[in-house]
């Protein structure tokens, strides 16, 4: 298990490595430079705030500091905030956009399992159709509209909760929701073909044949075998929030990273863009390790330690 | 609706407004954008101060008068000034704020708005010592200025944050994170900073008690908020949840006759710059007058902004200056001009043609270059729809960039029609003017008019000391940039605000900043 | 004889989208206390469908068309769906095919066979697990006590299925239903599992259908044999009379095309043709198509049981009085003649009940 | 086919297969090594029904397909026809291709369920260049259908349309469609009701002794192998147990593996049931280092 | 089990022997003979909902097609005067008046704007007076376009990658999984985002910045599924048929790999369609004048408290195609699935 751990977090090292040099090369090729203030500014000062920046060193330079600077947690500063430290930057950001995050997975996947639970043992009924109607409509609006919707209808029309800002629990409820919507079409869907898959199989015949009634043997048995693989979908889905937190944070005025990334990118702020894409792809990659640590952990019949084959 | 928060607010004299972006940086010298620039004002004094439109003196006691040929400037300061960790605003700390900026250490953006002081440029570029600085501590309370030559505008320039004093024991002991959080400063204005850590998307101004013209201030608390999104600011102006909210322009045109509609039209032009180094068809005068006409700038600005935008008939914006005489130097410029801004598809059809004819082309394809934020796509795709109508022969082609991108093209002259815009530094129309000088480097279209030129020339230097003389020089100049179409103007940007009835005393400077010194909310 | 489970007429019907499955035709028979009765037919035949009617554990698509299924004087299939959860499990457990897909993966082994004790509330969890231990010591588990954490994966095949045995007899169920319980199995493990079910019936004394289309495993483990073609019972009678004395021409083509080990002959005995289908099932004997022996009437009417002894019926017009006697093939005259010859010799009786049924 | 074994060691044939040392492992090296085959030797004589008994996991598969050269093997040699099958050189693989043929276990499993029948049994007659045209192809489909019993409507069905037994037959069409010397079948039957059985068990005797083929014949059904092998190897643990004609395995087992064995097997007889006592089998003697060979 | 009476009417004929059917006879098929895609056609006949999702495309697609050429007025044409208007059909329907409330008072829109009578817009215009219905049609084309492109990608990308790792196998596989593990770690929004940066913006960019990453899901399944089908049975007997492997892989793989591909398919032309959407949303989608559907909700949901059905239109169209393509695609895994069959 350590050794097998210690493997997964050696590529990841490696692929972290690979993006940040990505990343940076694509940076150089951007045209644009960083200043705001550039138009009023004279070429002879632009070449001084470049020397200042290190900006007029050849690529490979700036490579070889950036390097260093990110073995040493420096990924360098904002050009959009005066000498802001990127990793202070995303440090003071990071707070919210986790928050919902979290917050949404967990309300996405434990109502997705439910509705997708629920469409399975009822399948082919009333009860799966709606559930699955649900699951789809989630995934058929984008979550743009379902944030501005939300908004409107039940913070600015009914006062249920507050309309935009960072004030505590209940701001992060409908930008949560929002978010939500995703995760919880993907799993209610994959929930509901494994707990198919799972009611089908031989020993949930053999739990009712013990004499289970079904709701113990869905307690019991098919809940937890079918939620292993739901585990899986964890890292995909993740990325998925990543992608609508920048739009919901937006519609919500919530300090957070998404909003902060589309900044950045119409600032051509290059050291936020490239620290947030290495945030990014690292909770990408920390998210699929631990899923699949988690996956090994609780499938008895997964041992990651032995058989680990070549792929 | 929403009656508690109303209370609220009245009862504690808070004022709850929006911000489209968060604070950049609160270090004075080094800030850029009008965010930071208007917590700054909120929180700093500098030697002056606007009140509306009205230059009042601030730290400074009065308005000074040059001696010297406009070239030296003294300024007696109050005594009474202090930052907020008690200690006294003293000359020092001007002349250590101006060295600082002019340092390219400091990799100010703003530092060229020194230029006119001597030995600045040098220091700027390197060659000099930013304590060569002509700026003189006479004493603890008396500031002297040198400059290279006289700058009739130098007064209303000491209001932007640039020439704002610097407290140097609290500079130097933050360094490079001076002005990186609210607790990293010291503030000398009516108002201190707090719940700004840097980065976060909201921030308060509380009453600074330190402040030399407390007395006057009343109100206790500006809350601050960043909205991007223009429906949800809107959704929150109307739930009581801001007391100032910017509108859209589809907002703004729904909500025109909403009693809380306040346009705040800016010192900020748009227009459309066409190179004539790269496409020679841009060199001809009816070509450029033809694109001019076929523009319905009133149509465009009423049902394509919407956001109160006001159609432009010069490159210098509306209630920017005055003239000697008191009447607006845009107004002025714009009577004997209209021509060449007055919509009218014939005249344009009949230029378009004679142009071609002169050009000896038929057609014409050029690439429309434009930022890539909301307003400027939805105005490239109406003037693509109507100069192409309007214009047999002309196909444009629209490429939108991110802001920083369109800068560098225009600026490299990579681009046949790029539509730019101009802020003001300082309320004159020379930070407009100046522009379009054959060798000024923002002349990115080439357009060069050597009577132009001259005037420009003139009104810096025979004339920069004789009011009179110099605006006609630059009425003058601005009316053969009109009349020859130079650029294209288009419009001027105003922002459609949603102000609640209740909050009083709310003065807008030319600067495009509000001024909450004397600002309350009624009962 | 006390029968303990009386089937009668039971008819059932699958709904697909092709059309109605009509997989059990009438079927009846009964189990008697303590006796293990083998039901043997092709795949598709209908054992499986039989059995699990029993048990209630019917696809959603199925539907009961008429029948009874008595047990202790009730009717199984009128009972609510409580009564029969309290029956699973407990008076009657199932042991299904496939040992390597009918643990939970998830559970460990210990937890899974004391479940029925737990459910069925007869134990304390302790008392249960002590229980579950016991039983898997029982059906052959080395080292159960350690091995009662382990998940099923970390086992074998055959000890899978030992351990699906154990979850089936941990409440000492009076009928074992096992459905091709040693199908999966190799034949040495088979071998083993069938011993251990003897052994098991003689220590527990309960009574057991067991599905087999292996006729050499029914050979090991029946008291009594039924044989299903097509959705019905054909043939049924005790084990000696259904392997010496055949009356069915498709038992005769089942037990003439296996090899024994002094099969001879250069072909072995084909059944030519395949079963038919059920969507569709033929208005007269099933078998008929793939008979040489058929006549006119099996292709019109259904032949009923004639009754060959007091224990074997057959369902075949060539028992009819009016029939023509047919010549069965060598191999089963041959088995014929043993049996005779057997029955003489007094080592077998004609219909001789087991001493299990005593035990009880 | 002669049974007699008289015969078989009167005149020794020619070996077709000749195997000598074969070890097939499974990712070598690697944690989850698996020595599927630990040195085997052992010859096929033309013409013979060579039978492959064993339990499941016991290597039978892995040896048939090892021969037919779907592995490379990990050592040792295979000789057929007398050349090195791991030394044949591209051009005359298509050769070795046509020689040899494979039989499937799994019915469900073989045969392309997005092929017609004329297709999947045409695909060696098209690989090979067999026939020139449709009409000849058609031609030669039908007579490969009708071989097996199956009539030429069946040519433009699909796969999922057969029962078992005729998908077996199906597969065994394609076998045949190239004409091979010799045939891997590998538990043709297993899967297969006990009466279709007979009809495919059948169907291979009558082509042996049609087309004089060779048979690799894979099963665990002792009884099954015994009635169509001429002799018989039995497999355990990735080695061979015993090697003999199929009566001498039967009526004198050697081994105590195959004893056991034996004394599993299931019989349709209820006398011979009741009397039967099982043997078990300790394979921990196979560990004991001492070297063994087949004699 | 008493012997039953047997009512039947035996005669003396009842007794002759017949003997088995003839063989050819017995193993005669009589259901008519079915493709694999026509039995999962007929599979997916059963589903009423995939049926009708089918049916909606279909004529989606068409509108689309149709669009190409002609929409009841040009999209981009502008008349700016008329901007804004409520959607209008006739006086009666509910929705479709023409009158919009503005400050809480009925207006008349088309009147106050003097449109001419007999001049309406089925869904209203934008802003600049463009008929939105015309727009709405382009856009859904322009997005199903988009859909289909970056699908083009899987295509010839994913399948490609995912056969020749799954049937290569050993170092190859694990070099080329590799690859994959590297390429999806980043999130595939920063690689687009990097890429629209790069290049400029506009249909051709946004495809292939969809497609650098978009082929990964397909390249995986299908390496899956290829590892599964390389050990059947009839791939080895191909193999020892001597059939090259190009040639098993276009006879045996893809057939059989295509109900995976068909079903990845329909998820991924609404995955990509709604990344549009999203693109659109932060400001870097399709560029003007054009619609796609992205552009029109984003458009419509800056204005939706005051023009509602600016939103509600795209909202809608964007929502049923959605719909339809997953129902469509639950269908079609149902229908090819033949565990789900029976
Ligand atoms: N859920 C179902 N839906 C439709 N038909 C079914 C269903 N379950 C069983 N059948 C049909 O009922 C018939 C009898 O099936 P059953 O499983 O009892 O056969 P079996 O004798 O157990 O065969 P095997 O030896 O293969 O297990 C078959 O034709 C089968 O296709
Ligand atoms: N491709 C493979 N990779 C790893 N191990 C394998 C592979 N193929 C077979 N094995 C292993 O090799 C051993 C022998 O397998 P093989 O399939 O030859 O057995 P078998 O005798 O044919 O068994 P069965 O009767 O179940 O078909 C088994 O332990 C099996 O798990
Ligand atoms: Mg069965
Ligand atoms: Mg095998």
């Amino acid at each position: 298990m350590g050794k097998y751990i210690l493997k997964r977090v050696g590529y990841m090292v490696l692929t972290m490595f690979i993006i940040a040099t990505a990343t940076f090369f694509l940076m150089k090729l951007m045209p644009g430079s960083p200043y705001a203030n550039q138009a009023k500014m004279t070429t002879e000062q632009i070449n001084i705030m470049n020397h200042q920046y290190g900006l007029d060193k050849p690529a490979y330079q700036q490579y070889w500091i950036y390097l260093v600077g990110l073995l040493h947690g420096d990924f360098g500063t904002s050009f959009q905030f005066n000498n802001q430290p990127v990793s202070y930057l995303i440090a003071s950001r990071i707070g919210p956009s986790m928050q919902i995050g979290v917050q949404a997975i967990i309300l996405g996947t434990l109502l997705g399992i439910l509705l997708g639970a629920i469409a399975a043992i009822r399948k082919n009924t009333w009860v799966d159709t709606v559930a699955t109607f649900f699951a789809i409509i989630g995934r058929s609006i984008p979550n743009f509209v379902f944030a501005v919707l939300l908004q409107f209808f039940l913070a600015f029309k009914l006062r249920i909760f507050p309309i935009a800002l960072w004030e505590g629990f209940s701001s992060s409820i409908l930008p949560t929701i929002a978010l939500a919507m995703a995760p919880l079409a993907t799993t209610a869907r994959f929930m509901r073909t494994e707990m198919v898959d799972v009611l089908n199989s031989d020993y949930i015949e053999l739990a009712r044949a013990k004499g289970n009634t079904p709701w113990q043997t869905v307690a019991k048995h098919a809940l937890r075998n079918s939620l292993i693989p739901v585990v899986t979908i964890i890292g995909p889905m993740a990325v998925d929030l990543m992608v609508g937190s920048m739009v919901v944070e937006n519609i919500f005025s919530i300090p957070g990273i998404g909003d902060q990334f589309v900044k950045s990118i119409t600032t051509n702020d290059y050291p936020t863009i490239m620290g947030l894409t290495l945030l990014y792809s690292f909770m990408l990659v920390v998210v699929i390790l631990i899923v699949d640590i988690l996956y090994g952990l609780i499938d008895p019949r997964i041992r990651l330690s032995g058989s680990e084959g070549s792929n | 609706r929403g009656d508690q928060s109303t209370t609220n607010s009245s009862k504690d004299q808070v004022l709850t407004r929006m911000e489209g972006d968060v604070i950049g940086s609160m270090d004075s010298a080094t800030v850029t954008d009008a965010i930071s620039g208007q917590a700054l004002v909120d929180t700093m004094d500098g030697l002056y101060r606007y009140n509306g439109s009205e230059l009042q003196p601030a730290i400074a006691t009065k308005i000074a008068n040059p001696s010297n040929g406009g070239k030296i400037y003294t300024y007696t300061l109050r005594k009474n000034a202090k930052w907020s960790n008690g200690d006294d605003v003293t000359a020092k700390d001007f002349v250590f704020a101006w060295q600082r900026a002019v340092d390219p250490a400091t990799k100010s953006q703003y530092a060229y708005l020194f230029a006119g002081i001597k030995n600045a440029t040098a220091i700027m570029n390197g060659k000099m010592k930013p304590t060569k600085l002509a700026v003189k501590a006479i004493n603890a309370h008396t500031l002297q200025v040198e400059l290279d030559h006289a700058i009739p505008y130098f007064a209303t320039m000491l209001t932007n944050p640039v020439f704002f004093p610097q407290n140097e024991k609290i500079v130097k002991k933050y360094g490079s994170e001076y002005g990186t959080t609210a607790k990293k400063l010291v503030y000398n204005g009516p108002f201190k900073l707090t719940d700004w850590t840097g980065t976060n998307n909201s921030w308060t101004e509380v009453k600074n008690k330190f402040y030399w013209n407390n007395q006057e201030v009343r109100l206790n608390k500006i809350k601050v908020q960043v909205i991007k999104e223009p429906s949800t600011a809107l959704n929150l102006f109307e739930s009581n949840g801001l007391d100032d909210a910017v509108l859209s322009g589809e907002a703004a045109r729904q909500m025109k006759n909403d009693p809380s509609f306040t346009p705040r039209p800016q010192s900020s032009v748009f227009y459309l710059e066409l190179n004539e180094k790269k496409i020679p068809a841009f060199k001809n005068k009816n070509i450029r007058l033809a694109l001019s006409k076929a523009i319905n700038r009133k149509e465009y600005v009423e049902q394509v902004l919407g956001n109160s935008s006001i159609p432009a008939r010069n490159v210098t914006p509306e209630n920017l200056a005055k003239m000697p005489d008191d009447t607006d130097f845009s107004e002025a410029a714009a009577k004997d001009t209209k021509y060449a801004t007055n919509f009218s598809k014939k005249e344009a059809k009949q230029l378009w043609q004679q142009g071609l004819k002169e050009v000896g082309i038929s057609n014409l394809n050029v690439e429309f270059m434009t930022d890539d934020s909301e307003n400027a796509k939805k105005s490239a795709e109406y003037f693509q729809s109507q100069l192409e109508s309007i214009l047999p022969g002309l196909k444009i082609k629209i490429t939108s960039l991110p802001f920083k991108t369109r800068l560098t093209r225009s600026q490299a002259g990579d681009f046949d029609l790029v539509m730019s815009a101009w802020g003001a530094d300082f309320p004159d129309p020379i930070t407009y003017l100046d522009l379009f000088t054959s060798n000024n480097s923002q002349n990115n279209g080439g357009w060069s008019n050597t009577k132009y030129d001259q005037l420009i020339q003139a009104s810096k230097t025979t004339h920069a000391t004789n009011p009179q003389a110099r605006f006609n020089d630059l009425l003058q100049a601005q009316e053969i940039l009109t009349d020859d179409q130079g650029v294209i103007p288009i419009y001027q940007r105003a922002e459609a605000h949603l102000i609640n009835a209740k909050v009083k005393g709310l003065a807008y400077s030319p600067s495009n900043q509000y001024n909450f010194v004397h600002t309350y909310i009624a009962k | 004889m006390e029968k303990i489970l009386d089937v009668k007429n039971l008819k059932i019907n699958f709904s697909t989208f092709a059309g109605q499955v009509q997989a059990i035709r009438d079927v009846s028979f009964h189990l008697n206390k303590g006796e293990t009765l083998a039901i043997v037919g092709e795949s598709g035949s209908g054992k499986s469908v039989t059995v699990r009617s029993i048990m209630a554990l019917l696809a959603n698509n199925a539907h009961i068309d008429g029948g009874e299924i008595d047990f202790k004087g009730q009717d199984i299939l009128k009972m609510s769906p409580r009564e029969i959860e309290k029956i699973r499990g407990n008076d009657i457990s199932m042991i299904f095919q496939d040992p390597m897909t009918s643990l939970d993966p998830t559970m460990p082994i210990g937890k899974q066979v004391a479940e029925p004790l737990l459910i069925h509330g007869s134990m304390n969890h302790a008392n249960a697990m002590a229980r579950a231990e016991e039983v898997l010591k029982l059906v052959g588990i080395d080292n159960a006590k350690n091995r009662m954490k382990d998940y099923p994966h970390q086992f074998s095949g055959g000890q899978r299925q030992r351990i699906v045995i154990a979850i089936a007899i941990v409440n000492y169920p009076e009928i074992l239903l096992a459905d091709e319980p040693t199908t999966a199995l190799d034949v040495t493990i088979q071998a083993q599992i069938i011993d251990l079910m003897k052994d098991l019936q003689h220590k527990i004394g309960t009574s057991i259908i067991f599905i087999t289309h292996d006729l050499g495993v029914v050979a090991g483990i029946a008291d009594r044999v039924a044989v299903m073609y097509a959705g019905k019972i054909i043939e049924y009678g005790t084990v000696d009379e259904i392997f010496y004395d055949p009356k069915h021409p498709y038992t005769w083509g089942l037990l003439n095309s296996m090899p024994t080990l002094d099969t001879s002959s250069k072909r072995l005995y084909a059944i030519p043709g395949t079963p038919p289908n059920l969507l569709d099932p033929p208005a007269g004997d099933a078998f008929a198509p793939r008979n040489p022996y058929t006549m006119e009437i099996d292709h019109e009417a259904m032949p009923p049981f004639f009754k060959v002894t007091d224990t074997h019926y057959a369902a075949t017009w060539l028992l009819h009085p009016d029939a023509p006697q047919v010549d069965p093939p060598l191999a089963i005259k041959k088995r014929q003649a043993e049996y005779r010859e057997l029955l003489a010799s007094g080592q077998i009786g004609s219909h001789k009940a087991k001493e299990v049924d005593q035990n009880a | 086919m002669p049974k007699d074994n008289e015969t078989i060691d009167a005149q020794p044939r020619k070996k077709l297969v000749q195997v000598k040392h074969l070890k097939q492992y499974f990712n070598p090296g690697k944690p989850n090594e698996v020595k599927a085959i630990d040195d085997i030797s052992f010859d096929i004589y033309e013409g013979e029904t060579f039978g492959l008994v064993g339990e499941s996991g016991s290597g039978k598969s892995t040896t048939g397909r090892s021969i037919i050269r779907l592995y490379k093997p990990t050592s040792g040699e295979i000789l057929f026809n007398g050349k090195d099958i791991s030394k044949i050189k591209h051009r005359d693989m298509l050769e070795f291709r046509r020689e040899m043929q494979m039989i499937f276990q799994d019915p469900y499993a073989s045969l392309n369920p997005r092929m017609k029948v004329k297709d999947i049994i045409a695909e060696g007659l098209d690989v090979h260049h067999l026939v020139k045209n449709d009409q000849e192809r058609d031609a030669r489909v039908n007579e490969l259908l009708n071989l097996v019993g199956l009539s030429h409507d069946h040519a433009t069905r699909y796969p999922h349309e057969f029962s078992g037994g005729q998908r077996q037959r199906i597969g065994i069409a394609r076998a045949l469609a190239v004409q091979p010397r010799f045939i891997i079948a590998d538990e043709p039957i297993s899967a297969l009701d006990v009466s279709i059985q007979a009809q495919v068990v059948n169907l291979l005797r009558e082509i042996q002794q049609e087309q004089n083929l060779t048979y690799l014949f894979i099963a665990h059904d002792l009884s099954m192998v015994k009635y169509i092998s001429d002799r018989i190897a039995v497999m355990h643990n990735g080695r061979l147990m015993e090697l003999s004609t199929a009566d001498e395995v039967y009526n004198h087992p050697l081994h105590p593996y195959t004893k056991s064995l034996l004394s599993a097997v299931p019989l349709p007889d209820p006398m011979y049931e009741r009397s039967r006592r099982r043997k078990d089998y300790d394979s921990s003697i196979e560990f004991d280092g001492k070297p063994r060979t087949l004699k | 089990m008493a012997e039953q009476t047997n009512q039947i009417k035996l005669n003396k004929n009842s007794f002759n022997k017949v003997g088995a059917n003839d063989v050819d006879e017995q193993e005669k098929i009589s259901a008519p003979s079915l493709t694999f895609l026509q039995d999962a056609i007929r599979r997916l006949k059963k589903n009423k909902a995939a049926i009708i999702s089918l049916w909606l495309l279909v004529i989606i697609i068409m509108i689309s097609i149709i669009s190409i050429w002609w929409t009841p007025s040009d999209p981009n044409a502008q008349h700016v005067a008329y901007a804004n208007l409520p959607p209008k059909i006739a006086n009666g329907i509910p929705g479709f008046t023409g009158k919009a409330s503005v400050g809480g008072e009925i207006v008349d829109k088309y009147a106050q704007a003097n449109v001419p009578k007999g001049t309406y817009y089925v869904l209203g215009t934008d802003y600049l007076g463009r008929d939105l219905f015309s727009r709405l049609m382009k856009g859904v084309a322009l997005s199903l376009l988009i859909g289909m492109l970056a699908t083009l990608f899987d295509l010839v990308i994913g399948i490609p990658y995912g056969i020749i790792s799954g049937w290569k196998g050993g170092r190859t596989d694990t070099i080329m999984q590799r690859i994959i593990e590297i390429i999806s770690s980043i999130p595939n929004l920063v690689v687009v985002i990097l890429m629209l940066l790069l290049f400029t913006p506009g249909l051709g960019s946004i495809v292939v910045a969809m497609g650098i990453t978009g082929w990964i899901t397909m390249a995986r399944l299908v390496r899956a599924e290829t590892l599964t089908l390389k050990s059947q049975e009839y791939v080895l007997a191909a193999r020892t048929l001597g059939e090259s492997s190009f040639k098993i892989a276009i006879k045996h793989l893809i057939p059989n790999l295509s109900s995976t591909i068909i079903i990845q398919t329909m998820f991924s032309i609404p995955t990509a369609i709604f990344f549009e959407a999203f693109l659109s949303f932060i400001g870097i989608g399709i560029p003007a004048p054009n619609a796609s559907l992205g552009t029109l909700l984003s458009d419509g949901q800056k204005t939706f408290r005051f023009l509602p059905y600016q939103m509600w239109y795209p909202a809608a169209a964007i929502s049923i195609i959605m719909i339809a393509f997953n129902l469509l695609a639950d269908g079609l895994r149902d229908a090819f699935d033949p565990k789900a069959s029976e």
